[in-house]
């Protein structure tokens, strides 16, 4: 079956909901997400949108310039950083126009709160930067703009399996996937495809992502023979619930919260004088991973605490409710009472399919361009979050760059009508029977176990601190579950929502960037960010002050580099 | 570790020999672990047939509502220490609506209804520069209605909907609370005409079926009380 | 079964209201109606005694309203049960014109009883 | 394919048999008394409600018209006073009350 429409959006998260609203209003949209659209993980996202509104005390786009270049590492391409904190007032007010909920100061403005690395007058103090909702903002965002896409007759595809995208002559030509409730391959056929896909933090064993992000998007493009950025910068989120990773939000410590050892101490102190708890994400998770290597860890256990109990029960309630009901139901812990044991969690990719500040895929990262085809949010890799994140910008990314990416195919729809090239029907089919290969199979190997062992070697040799000797043992892995993989079973041989089959695919899809993860922190030889090397601690600007670009030519991995765009803060040290 | 016996509702559409019938399967546990677990643990290791939804499974996302030992709850929730008796579970597809295959049902109508209470402000005055103001007392009365993820645990456990699959249901009246009472909106008067029907508002019974339900622990009983209030109030 | 909205056809909520209204005043008139009537036991169902209390026009406006708001009640009641099933648009009008012709009939036989009693013997 | 009944539901089930039920009632008993229009004829149907197993169930009436009444305040409470957040507590009053009454019916008819 083909299906036709004007805009193809694949990914139903903040990015992808807010191109579909933008294109919405003058072209035919349609959004395909393997989950319903408000299932998207955007919606786990708690603490808040970083946007210097000034709102609760003074605050600058010029600080917020500054911190996200420094939070980066000063690998943040700055053209794009400068887009994205101007863009943060208007990207906002629009989400409260759409009637976001979010929570109000007395005058009735939206409420700012305190986050990990956003700082007052270039690096003084923690500063009230992030709009919030509660802990749910990425729920209320996730929501409002799926409300407004069903108000603007976005068509849904729910629960269709993106599987690759059709590309020839650097013109894109439409997607190919699976459709799981009805039960058969459709391609789609569209003028213009945009990935909203998210990142791939079920790499890893400890994650605070969903089961679905396994990061189909850098896979699919991937396949397609299109560069992949910076894929070896991964964010470990300092406070993930010990052994199950869920997140806890930075939102608790811009509250107050402390991060405590086994010896009873506030050990920041020791890491980030000025900023104690609110330090960057890279350097809080190093700081947690260094006190358990050093068997401060509670217990011994592999786990310092997030104690909330001083905050008090009537503010816990007001700020961090969906805190508290998690960790009361699933680990049986009220942090009204009882600390909350947390290790550092894989959270983020800050790498990505390579886009411009438009929106607009590179082919080979850096200026050719692939012809209607975009990129936002998680997925893409602009590349504003450098070597590392700061909280609060990956929704402003998404909702900013999502916008941005709209406003661009609607650009681009006007200029070129809307008539779509031929979709090559030898590349659908082709797609179609890799899909089918799966289920013909021979072999005794489990999807499952597969990737429990990727998951393992991933968190044990590529976490929070990195060094050759494991790199090298956790690619060589990787390359044998590959080998593996050829000889998986499948037991679901039929066509209605057979997830069996699309767990395959997504293994897939993991094991070929997981080697990219592993040999770009490899191939990186000096820590930036979240990339931390034992073998070489410090940061080398002569030599490594440039994006990884990487290619999948034969089964071979090549490497490029493209400079970073420096316009307005020079790098220096970087001290919090 | 304990010795769980999880019994599965199957159903293979593709299968005209196989009527939905129960299977059961072993599985080992943690006394703590969650109805999700033993799940993935029978499709990872034991069957790959099995189909169920799931993304988040920290109960935000939604997919795992289902049907667990006659309850309604989402799996990544459900605790086997909360029950009576953890070493037998049953696992069903939420009741009433359609089933595409073991425990995924077919949504299609519950987002149809959702869609009919037109679920987004309505203000048709220019908005500001900035932001629209909005009190704290405002922004409360329509809190506990924005915690809702869709996840269809209330629906389908609401047996007026049960017996009339065109009611609206819980999820859909609380998301039109959500807006109707949201101080920046103006579009009360587009919306509330779908409420006042036969298959609206006043197939609540306050059953409460929905608030017990509820894995985001909203009144939703309270919230539908207050949209027929509204309604008379309105009229009279 | 797949959804369908049938549009915004009548109303109901002047039966909800009223319902709860009814509700409200029947709740005080049982009570007022098992004091009366049950105080003593031969009080309350002597024939002479049901006379003499009819024949008071208060008592009678009360138990006329007391007919009136049961019926309606109990009916609009059974009437919310069978709504409560999905049903075609006749077989709908069919119910509704069944309860209303039990109504009408039961509640004008309860009129013509308590208006047309004999004088206390 | 059974849900559980939760305590709610049998709130909603009871009043819902109750409502049938009294309504039933009140049909046939405004039909029985109508044709009653001499002393005599409302004597002896008045020597049948004697018979000690009408009695009984004239007992059991009483109940069905105090769980009815009682819970149908419980809904107004809920409609009206933000019952709703403490449904569960009113459904317990409502059936401590309703016992209470049965057992005091049942002192004041046999005793």
């Amino acid at each position: 079956m083909i299906i036709k429409h004007d805009v193809v959006i694949v990914g139903a998260g903040l990015a992808g909901l807010r191109a579909a609203l933008e294109a919405s209003r003058n072209y035919d949209v349609a959004v395909v997400s393997k989950l319903f659209p408000t299932r998207s993980h955007s919606g786990a996202a708690q603490g808040g949108i970083a946007a210097s509104l000034g709102n609760v005390e003074e605050d600058h786009i010029d600080w917020h310039f500054f911190d996200t270049v420094k939070g980066s590492d000063y690998l943040g391409d700055q053209d794009a950083i400068e887009y994205l904190v101007n863009d943060a007032h208007p990207a906002i007010y629009e989400l409260e126009h759409m009637g976001c909920p979010f929570s109000r100061t007395p005058e009735g403005k939206i409420n700012q709160r305190k986050f990990g690395g956003h700082t007052k007058n270039y690096g003084e103090g923690p500063v009230l930067r992030a709009c919030f909702a509660a802990d749910r903002t990425g729920h209320m965002i996730l929501h409002t703009l799926y409300d407004q896409c069903v108000k603007n007759n976005v068509r849904f595809y729910s629960e269709f399996y993106v599987t690759d995208i059709i590309v020839k002559d650097n013109i894109i030509r439409g997607i190919t996937a699976y459709d799981m409730e009805g039960g058969e391959y459709v391609a789609m056929h569209a003028k213009t495809v945009m990935f909203g896909t998210g990142g791939y933090g079920r790499a890893f064993k400890i994650t605070s992502n969903a089961h679905a992000n396994t990061g189909d998007g850098l896979g699919v493009v991937l396949r397609a023979g299109l560069a992949l950025e910076d894929l070896e910068f991964v964010q470990f989120h300092p406070t993930g619930v010990y052994k199950y990773g869920i997140l806890v939000s930075e939102g608790a410590r811009g509250e107050g919260a402390y991060l405590i050892n086994n010896d009873g101490e506030r050990f920041m102190e020791k890491y980030a004088p000025k900023l104690m708890e609110l330090a960057p994400r890279d350097l809080t998770s190093r700081s947690i991973q260094t006190e358990i290597d050093e068997g401060r860890g509670i217990n011994g256990e592999n786990c310092v605490h997030l104690d909330l109990r001083h905050l008090g029960e009537a503010k816990i309630n007001e700020r961090l409710p969906e805190i508290r009901s998690f960790c009361r139901k699933i680990i049986g812990i009220d942090p009204v009472e009882e600390p909350i044991p947390i290790e550092p969690t894989a959270h983020y990719s800050m790498g990505g399919i390579p886009v411009n500040v438009d929106g607009e895929v590179l082919a080979d990262g850096k200026s050719q361009k692939v012809e209607g085809f975009y990129a936002a949010g998680e997925c893409s890799c602009v590349s504003v979050h450098g070597a590392n994140r700061l909280g609060t910008n990956s929704l402003l990314e998404a909702v900013v760059f999502g916008r941005r990416a709209g406003k661009t195919m609607v650009k681009f729809l006007n200029a070129k009508g809307v008539d779509k090239a031929d979709l090559p029907e030898d590349q659908v089919k082709a797609s179609f029977d890799r899909i089918e290969g799966f289920k013909t199979r021979t072999g005794e190997e489990k999807v499952g176990t597969i990737r429990k062992e990727l998951q393992q070697v991933m968190m044990t040799k590529v976490g929070v601190y990195r060094e050759e000797k494991g790199l090298k043992e956790a690619l060589e892995k990787v390359r044998s579950l590959e080998k593996r993989f050829e000889k998986i079973k499948i037991d679901d041989k039929g066509m209605k929502f057979n997830t069996d089959l699309t767990e395959a695919l997504e293994l897939d899809n993991l094991l070929q960037f997981a080697e990219l993860i592993v040999s770009g922190a490899l191939n990186r030889q000096e820590s930036r960010g979240a990339q931390y090397r034992r073998d070489f601690p410090k940061r080398d600007d002569v030599n490594w002050l440039k994006h990884t670009i990487a290619v999948k030519k034969d089964g071979k991995i090549q490497y490029d580099y493209k400079p970073v765009v420096i316009t307005k803060f020079q790098p220096q040290e970087r001290k919090y | 570790m304990i010795q769980v016996k999880v019994k599965v509702y199957r159903f293979n559409p593709e299968n005209d020999q196989q009527k939905p019938r129960f299977e059961t399967y072993t599985v080992e546990a943690d006394p703590k672990d969650k109805v999700l677990d033993l799940l993935h643990r029978i499709k990872w290791e034991q069957d790959g047939t099995l189909a169920f939804r799931r993304s988040c499974a920290h109960g935000i996302c939604g997919s795992c509502a289902m049907k667990i030992n006659g309850a309604n709850m989402l799996a990544c929730e459900a605790n086997l220490k909360n029950f009576k008796d953890p070493t037998n579970i049953i696992v069903e597809p939420l009741q009433s609506l359609p089933i595409i295959k073991d425990l995924v049902v077919d949504l299609k109508d519950f987002f149809k209804k959702y869609e009919i209470v037109k679920p987004y402000l309505i203000n048709k005055t220019p908005p500001p520069t900035k932001e629209r103001f909005q009190s704290p007392e405002d922004r409360q009365l329509i809190d506990e209605a924005t915690w809702c993820i869709q996840c269809a645990s209330c629906s389908t456990s609401c047996p007026s909907n049960w017996k009339n699959p065109n009611f609206l249901g819980p999820a859909a009246l609380l998301k039109s609370y959500r807006y109707n009472f949201d101080s920046r909106d103006e579009g009360t008067a587009e919306r509330i005409h779908v409420l006042d029907t036969n298959d609206g508002v006043w197939r609540c019974h306050t059953i409460f079926n929905c608030v017990e339900a509820c894995p985001k622990d909203i009144n939703i009983t309270w919230h539908i009380s207050q949209l027929k209030k509204k309604l008379v109030s309105r009229e009279y | 079964m797949s959804f369908q909205y049938e549009g915004a056809g009548k109303s109901g909520s002047f039966a909800w209201f009223f319902q709860r209204i009814t509700g409200v005043i029947l709740f005080i008139q049982v009570l007022a109606h098992f004091y009366i009537a049950h105080n003593t036991w031969d009080a309350g169902h002597d024939w002479a005694t049901i006379i003499a209390r009819l024949s008071n026009p208060y008592m009678r406006t009360f138990y006329l309203v007391f007919v009136i708001l049961g019926l309606y009640h109990g009916l609009n009641g059974l009437w919310s049960v069978l709504r409560d099933y999905h049903m075609s648009a006749g077989k709908r009008k069919l119910l509704f014109g069944l309860v209303v012709t039990v109504g009408i009939f039961i509640g004008t036989l309860g009129f013509i009883t308590m208006l047309t009693l004999p004088a206390v013997q | 394919m059974r849900y559980v009944k939760h305590y709610g539901t049998w709130g909603y089930i009871l009043h819902r048999l109750s409502g049938l039920a009294l309504t039933g009632y009140i049909l046939i008993h405004i039909y029985l008394v109508s044709g009653l229009h001499n002393r005599p004829a409302w004597q002896s149907e008045m020597e049948i409600f004697r018979h000690p197993l009408l009695v009984v169930l004239e007992w059991c009436l009483f109940s069905v018209v105090v769980y009815h009444a009682l819970n149908g305040l419980r809904i107004f409470i809920i409609d009206y006073f933000n019952g709703a957040r403490y449904q569960k507590q009113l459904l317990s009053a409502v059936l401590v009350l309703s016992v209470i009454l049965f057992a005091a019916m049942g002192a004041v008819m046999f005793i």
